[in-house]
């Protein structure tokens, strides 16, 4: 890979975008510490970061929604160090305030009249919810496969679906837009978000400790976020 | 009978134009470039309309701003043969005729037979070629032929012969006379050259008598 | 031979640079794309499933927009003034929009809950139907704009002698008019084509993305770049390839388009 | 008055149906934002920059796009057999590309590893460069076939003429060429810079979303999408009433290169 | 001098052209319709290329495929009116003169300066209208004028009198004999009107006695 160290006061940091709100803070708090270093972090899909990565973007933390495509960024040999998981989410049960079909139970999804979506099975998001049906032994047929979380909470929110299977972290951030319905923690599936750096800057690992250490964590828990210790 | 009696608008004035045409009678138009010979035909044939006055044909009114009166185009059945010709350059000849017949449809029983109209003006060896890769002269008797499809109400003959050569030219003024006759409709025809409005028998009218100055303007 | 039909040497060298620039980064993917996942996207039920849905709704959507944007583009190449200006502006709108916000605002539109169809319950999102209107949405403008530029590049003088000549306004419209931009419409809809082809944000926003219904290829390659990213390059690869012989089909047609006209 | 240029009763309301099928949904986005998101989103610093980056990119890219597009439309429009057959594939090309694929091929081919900038240590990606680059591979193709087209439906009597009367290859396709098809040329500029502004798969993957340098508009809104959605739908209002205003400044000078040809 | 003396393609035929013209002098071209009149013309102005043979003027090869010489149409400096004109419709008549002059600019010095062309052609009144909108005779005039803004090496006068009235006629005529004069060189007229190539001395040679079928064919 031909990642050159970036310039001495600026992290460059590509993360998921469901991690936009909690790593514009972290950013903003990196700098209150340390005075005259700059966090720019670049947003996009796990995919794309793991592209762009591969492609020798000029970047120096790396921090994606699931542990596949950071496995990916591994095996082109772009790490430094082996990732590390910096922050878990668990799913729930979205329905709009009003719940039209409802749903009160998980159970109620493998029902056909009930109108479900889910992220497709090859992003995280639909992973998790594949796992979380296996775990209840539910079949479920949904109405559509959406290519990421925000489009099935969209859905709901726009009520042309009356269920779909999100993150924690987005029905908190979604208000009163949507109704939340936890899933047992038995059957509930957990994904992992995992950090790693790309250059051997001395900010890079500085802002990659950053986000492991409790300050970072608490930052993390406030959007909702579970810490990486209650990974499986 | 065509009737003009009207204001038209030329290039940058407003002129009076009066003019009478028999059936069967072809009136020369003679006057300088820049007169307004094609401006009257264009108002005969429907492309442009009057300002103030009327136009009529055979008792029909075709143009009269004061009883809202505008007969298009398309409805005059004017057999118009332009000065710049206006052909369909990416047609065949065949296709040519063969498609203004399909829009005269109604109309081209009382017209001159697709054979016959081959035959008067010497298609017959170009028929199937391309229109935009014939001489100036051929493209000339396509534009002429194409007119007389179906039975026109008016013939319009803007310069009708520039690029024909000398036996051509004959052979077409007599037959745009007997054409005239056989429709007993009114002509107007465009030529700088004298011998051409002797051909065609026609009463040669100067524009300066057609045309006036509207009073108060 | 032919001075007017020379092209400057200065105009191939730039051509030469842009074709490279438009050429190369599509051989790259092909030279990173090993042969094994090649094989294994064209053994792909799923993906010939996407690559038949994607044919065939672009076809659809092309056939759409030459009934109706052939007519729209008409009738701007006629307005004048102010009203020209909005209409105008109106067709350019779809074309700005971000993709994913196209695709909500046809959800707010013609969805479950759309300003349009909610009172009548009709219910278009999540079927192949949507995903047609989608690709119809944000296409359709590309071929009403070059087919509008043509019209306002020719004169009126045939379409003045064929009324003289007894032809209907259809008829002029039909066998003058547009016949005399016939390349044009062929651009325009090539350009339709591959926009439809390519969709993806609007898609997948308004119509879902379900296998067989509305899962298009491009939302199965943005699918496959999340776990397998070296299928979905090959899958690309092999669209492209589909692509191209679609075009190079419609290149009799449209060469003949051409031969004609001169 | 005249028929040769009287439209149609049905092409009318075949319009007037499409001009309201694109028009809706942009309409209902609309409706559904409240007036109070519009005032935060009016007040936002980071979507000014947005705004004014993804107006400077696209403004550079319909620009290179001129520059390179047109040569190469002319190259294309005098190409006959398979050489014209396969040098147009190349153009279509990038369209039917997804627009992600787009951008992982452009990194392939232009980003730090790419085959043609690694070997000289080149490093685009991640940059405005990047920005206009990306978009000028999705939006270029646009304006090349568009003016291709129209130039496939003049003859060349002109140029013919031009050439006698002393004229250049340059200074006839100037001033002769080039001036029979300005219409087309302004749609395919309208065309290229409409979907260079909406452009978002592309860019975000050779570009990354870094504020002030890589965040334009689309990027901004799918961001916004993600976290605050009512803002996203202001944002994109805001987005098109900037669009719709470049739209009828240019108007103009459309309207202009009419008047000047009729 | 001007000399032709080889095959060309004239529509689906080949044919041999044999033809010289003395500076100064004007040879008519008669014959009819689609005899190969413009096809030749094409030829000397080098729009079109021989098939074998050659064509000099003043000593100078233009076209001779033995010696894989071609002078484009560019460097021939011949002065050329279009039996269709080919003006270009969206300019004034002095933006397009004006164009004209600075293509020629480096012989512009020798050709007949703007006034005296736009004095000549009385094209003073009609000098900032746009060409599209002009009547037929008056873009005649406009075609001929600007070819001769530059010195002229050939005339080529394809129908140049077509659509002029009886009085512009004589005096374009006049006019024009004076510049074949005035720049000593070669003219080829084509007119289907026999007082044409009087009111140009014109030395008229049939077209049959020009063109002949190729040995062999
Ligand atoms: N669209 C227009 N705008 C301005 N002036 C115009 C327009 N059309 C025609 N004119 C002017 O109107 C006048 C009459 O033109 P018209 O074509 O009727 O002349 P004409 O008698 O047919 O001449 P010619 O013998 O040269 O064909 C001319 O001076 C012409 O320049
Ligand atoms: N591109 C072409 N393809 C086929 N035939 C052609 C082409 N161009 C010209 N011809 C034919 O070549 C012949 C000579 O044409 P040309 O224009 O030289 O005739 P001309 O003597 O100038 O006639 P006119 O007096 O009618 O102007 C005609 O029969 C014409 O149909
Ligand atoms: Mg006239
Ligand atoms: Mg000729």
């Amino acid at each position: 890979s031909s990642n050159q160290d970036s310039s001495g006061d600026t992290v460059r940091v590509l993360a998921a975008s469901s991690l936009t709100e909690a790593f514009n803070t972290l950013a903003s708090s990196f700098e209150k510490l340390h005075p005259g270093t700059k966090v720019t972090v670049s947003f996009g899909a796990s995919s794309t970061i793991a592209e762009q990565v591969k492609g020798g973007a000029p970047i120096d933390v790396v921090a994606t929604a699931s542990t596949a495509t950071m496995d990916q960024i591994q095996q082109a040999g772009a790490l430094k160090q082996a990732p590390k998981s910096f922050a878990t989410n668990t799913m729930e049960i979205a329905v709009p305030p009003t719940n039209p079909g409802n749903v009160t139970s998980l159970s109620q999804l493998a029902d056909p009249a009930v109108k479900t979506v889910i992220c497709a099975k090859q992003v995280p998001c639909g992973v998790a919810a594949q796992k979380v049906f296996e775990n209840a032994k539910l079949t479920v047929t949904p109405i559509s496969y959406e290519a990421d979380v925000k489009a099935v909470l969209a859905r709901v929110v726009a009520k042309e679906a009356q269920a779909g299977i999100v993150y924690r972290t987005d029905v908190l951030a979604s208000g009163d837009k949507v109704k939340g319905i936890e899933i047992p923690a038995a059957e509930n599936a957990t994904t992992t978000y995992p950090i790693a750096t790309v250059t051997d800057s001395a900010n890079a690992n500085e802002f990659f400790q950053f986000v492991l250490s409790d300050e970072g964590q608490a930052v993390l828990k406030e959007q909702g976020f579970g810490s990486p210790a209650s990974a499986q | 009978m065509l009737e003009i009696d009207a204001t038209l608008q030329i290039g940058a004035h407003q002129a009076d134009v009066q003019l009478t045409v028999q059936p069967g009678e072809a009136v020369g138009l003679w006057g300088p470039n820049g007169s307004g010979k094609t401006t009257i035909m264009r108002h005969v044939s429907g492309l442009a309309g009057v300002l103030d006055g009327r136009i009529a044909n055979a008792g029909q009114v075709w143009d009269e701003p004061g009883s809202r009166t505008f007969v298009e185009a398309t409805g005059r059945y004017v057999g118009y043969i332009f000065q710049e010709l206006r052909l369909f350059d990416w047609q065949s000849v065949t296709d040519h005729l063969q498609l203004v017949a399909s829009w005269r449809q109604q109309s081209v029983e009382d017209g001159v037979p697709m054979d016959e109209l081959i035959e008067a003006f010497d298609l017959g060896d170009i028929a199937s070629q391309t229109i935009g890769t014939l001489s100036g002269g051929q493209q000339t008797r396509v534009g002429i032929a194409r007119s007389f499809i179906a039975a026109p109400s008016v013939v319009l003959l803007d310069e009708p012969f520039a690029s024909l050569d000398e036996s051509t030219r004959s052979q077409v003024a007599n037959q745009l006379q007997q054409y005239i006759c056989r429709f007993n409709c009114p002509a107007l025809l465009v030529s700088h050259d004298r011998d051409d409005h002797v051909a065609m028998s026609a009463r040669v009218v100067n524009m300066t008598d057609v045309v006036s100055t509207p009073v108060g303007a | 031979m032919n001075t007017a039909l020379r092209t400057p040497r200065v105009v191939t060298v730039i051509a030469v640079v842009a074709l490279a620039f438009l050429a190369l980064p599509a051989l790259a993917v092909l030279i990173r794309t090993p042969w094994s996942s090649f094989l294994h996207t064209l053994s792909s039920p799923e993906v010939a499933q996407a690559i038949w849905l994607s044919l065939r709704t672009s076809a659809a959507t092309v056939i759409l927009a030459l009934i109706f944007g052939i007519p729209t583009a008409v009738l701007l190449s006629r307005l004048t003034g102010a009203r020209a200006g909005w209409s105008r502006a109106l067709v350019v709108l779809p074309l700005v929009l971000p993709p994913t916000v196209a695709g909500v605002a046809l959800l707010a539109a013609y969805g479950g809950n759309g300003v349009l169809t909610a009172p009548f319950g009709i219910q278009l999102s999540f079927t192949t139907i949507a995903v047609i209107l989608a690709q119809l949405f944000v296409a359709m403008p590309f071929l009403i704009i070059t087919v509008e530029g043509a019209l306002r590049g020719h004169g009126n003088q045939l379409a003045e002698a064929a009324a003289v000549l007894g032809a209907s306004p259809k008829a002029i419209l039909w066998r003058v008019t547009l016949r005399q931009i016939r390349p044009a419409i062929v651009a325009g809809s090539i350009l339709c084509w591959a926009r439809a082809l390519g969709e993806f944000g609007a898609t997948i926003t308004f119509a879902g993305s379900f296998p067989g219904i509305s899962q298009t290829l491009p939302t199965e390659v943005y699918l496959l770049l999340q776990t397998q990213p070296e299928l979905a390059y090959s899958v690309s690869v092999v669209f492209i390839l589909v692509s191209l012989t679609v075009v190079i089909a419609l290149r009799r047609s449209w060469v003949g388009a051409v031969r004609d006209h001169a």
